[in-house]
């Protein structure tokens, strides 16, 4: 089976539910198990919550862009926001790196995404915007496969 | 979204019981009340209950250790209780485990922190 | 407050309960009633397999959109596609009127939107493509102003 | 999505129950399995209990419809139980009270078919 949607939304943080939500309820089709659908609903939020915060500065009148693919059992989703982009990616990926300390930041975003995917792309021009690429290949069907 | 938290104060305890999906929008309200508590002095330990969280994402892990930072400058200690399995892997890769107490319910956390219950 | 959101998805029928959940994630923020509620996943529901049925023939090639705009306690929702149109807008418009009787369709679905909403609009081409527009003011407020 | 049919048979009387949310996809399954039941021309009514519906548009009244149909033309009946008021709303709509019979539960429903229950 293959399927495609797209969302997209202003930058606000009463979206980030929304577009959990929205996630969850289109790769639901596909039948993952409740790990593998928190796994994924924690990623979009982790990406959504980045172009709001870091991309847009909590700026409503920007846009953020999430594309879900499915195809067989692999779910890959993309969020992109046209924010103000990453100066130094791989600074930006390490573990509790965050250069937004001052609103009590983590900096475990893309550390999260990272472990819960298969895949991570990040794609990044400062004052144009970010791209971020997972991929998952759900469980079940290696099960039967085997 | 669903986000709601409830408190009550035992003595120099804050206990804060959250329920819902804690996420960036939401953490800003639980950031409100608990600081809110936390001007007054008295206040010197939290008690974190999460059990009745459904979701919990990386704003979450930041929330808490703020809190906790804000404990330590007064001597307090961060008691989190109620922690589901997916939570429990976020607070692992954060390493959480390593400054955070844990227990299992708010009648043991109160008395880690001496509290008759 | 004002808020906005839209969604494109491939015209497959499993996509018609993402549509739903999607818009009802968005709108819970005005915190509607459960009736409400109802009345509007009611609605998208409708549309949505308008065009998948009615607009492209179930050819997963096509693409719905749905575009929500939230302001006060005001929802407006367009629900688009570029498929074949409809000849007759006032004849379709007409309860129990239906072109697909062979797929046993009610002739409900216009009659429903309009029910279940303040305002309806239709704007189609043939050839082109449909439009539908609907808006409804939520109560609550009414209530409170009252 | 969830939608789920399952059906009892007792005598001349289709048993058929939905759970979840009947629309213009989850339509055809049902379709399916009671026309399935219907090949039998010892099947004469149907009992369709919608007391586990969650949702239903107009695709949930086409094939009540088609099926009453069919019906007919084996002078058979159809009756609906466990209808909610959102479901009823629409039925009301499409003037489905005028050709079909509606009972509160199945128990009812079966005594009008002319079954001891
Ligand atoms: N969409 C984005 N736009 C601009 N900068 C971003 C974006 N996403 C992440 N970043 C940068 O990468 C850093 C690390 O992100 P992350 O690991 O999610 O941690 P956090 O969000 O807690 O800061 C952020 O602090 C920010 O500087
Ligand atoms: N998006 C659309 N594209 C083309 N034709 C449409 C579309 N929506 C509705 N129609 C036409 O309008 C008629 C009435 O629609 P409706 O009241 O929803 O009933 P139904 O879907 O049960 O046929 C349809 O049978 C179809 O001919």
């Amino acid at each position: 089976m293959k399927n495609e949607m797209q969302i997209q939304f202003s930058a606000q943080s009463q979206n980030e539910s929304f577009a959990r939500v929205s996630v969850g309820a289109f790769i639901a089709q596909l039948d993952p198990t409740m790990d593998e659908l928190t796994e994924i609903k924690t990623v979009v939020s982790e990406a959504v919550t980045n172009a709001i915060i870091h991309g847009y500065d909590e700026n409503p009148a920007g846009t953020v862009t999430i594309a879900v693919h499915l195809e067989e059992d692999v779910i890959a989703i993309t969020v992109m926001d046209e924010g103000g982009g990453i100066p130094d990616v791989n600074q930006a990926r390490e573990p509790l790196y965050t250069s937004k300390p001052e609103l009590e930041r983590s900096g475990m975003g893309f550390t999260i995404m990272e472990n819960f995917m298969d895949e991570m792309n990040i794609t990044s021009v400062v004052g144009k915007g970010t791209t971020v690429y997972v991929k998952k290949q759900l469980s079940k069907n290696k099960v039967f496969n085997h | 979204m669903s986000f709601m938290v409830d408190i009550e104060k035992r003595n120099n305890i804050l206990c804060v019981r959250i329920h819902g999906e804690l996420d960036h929008h939401s953490a800003s309200e639980l950031r409100r009340v608990v600081d809110a508590e936390l001007d007054d002095p008295a206040t010197r330990h939290i008690i974190l209950n999460a059990e009745g969280l459904t979701f919990m994402d990386s704003s979450g892990i930041g929330v808490i250790l703020g809190r906790y930072k804000k404990l330590q400058a007064r001597d307090g200690k961060l008691v989190v209780c109620g922690v589901s399995p997916p939570v429990h892997r976020l607070f692992e890769m954060a390493g959480l485990f390593k400054v955070l107490n844990v227990e299992e319910r708010e009648s043991q956390a109160l008395r880690t922190l001496g509290e008759a219950v």
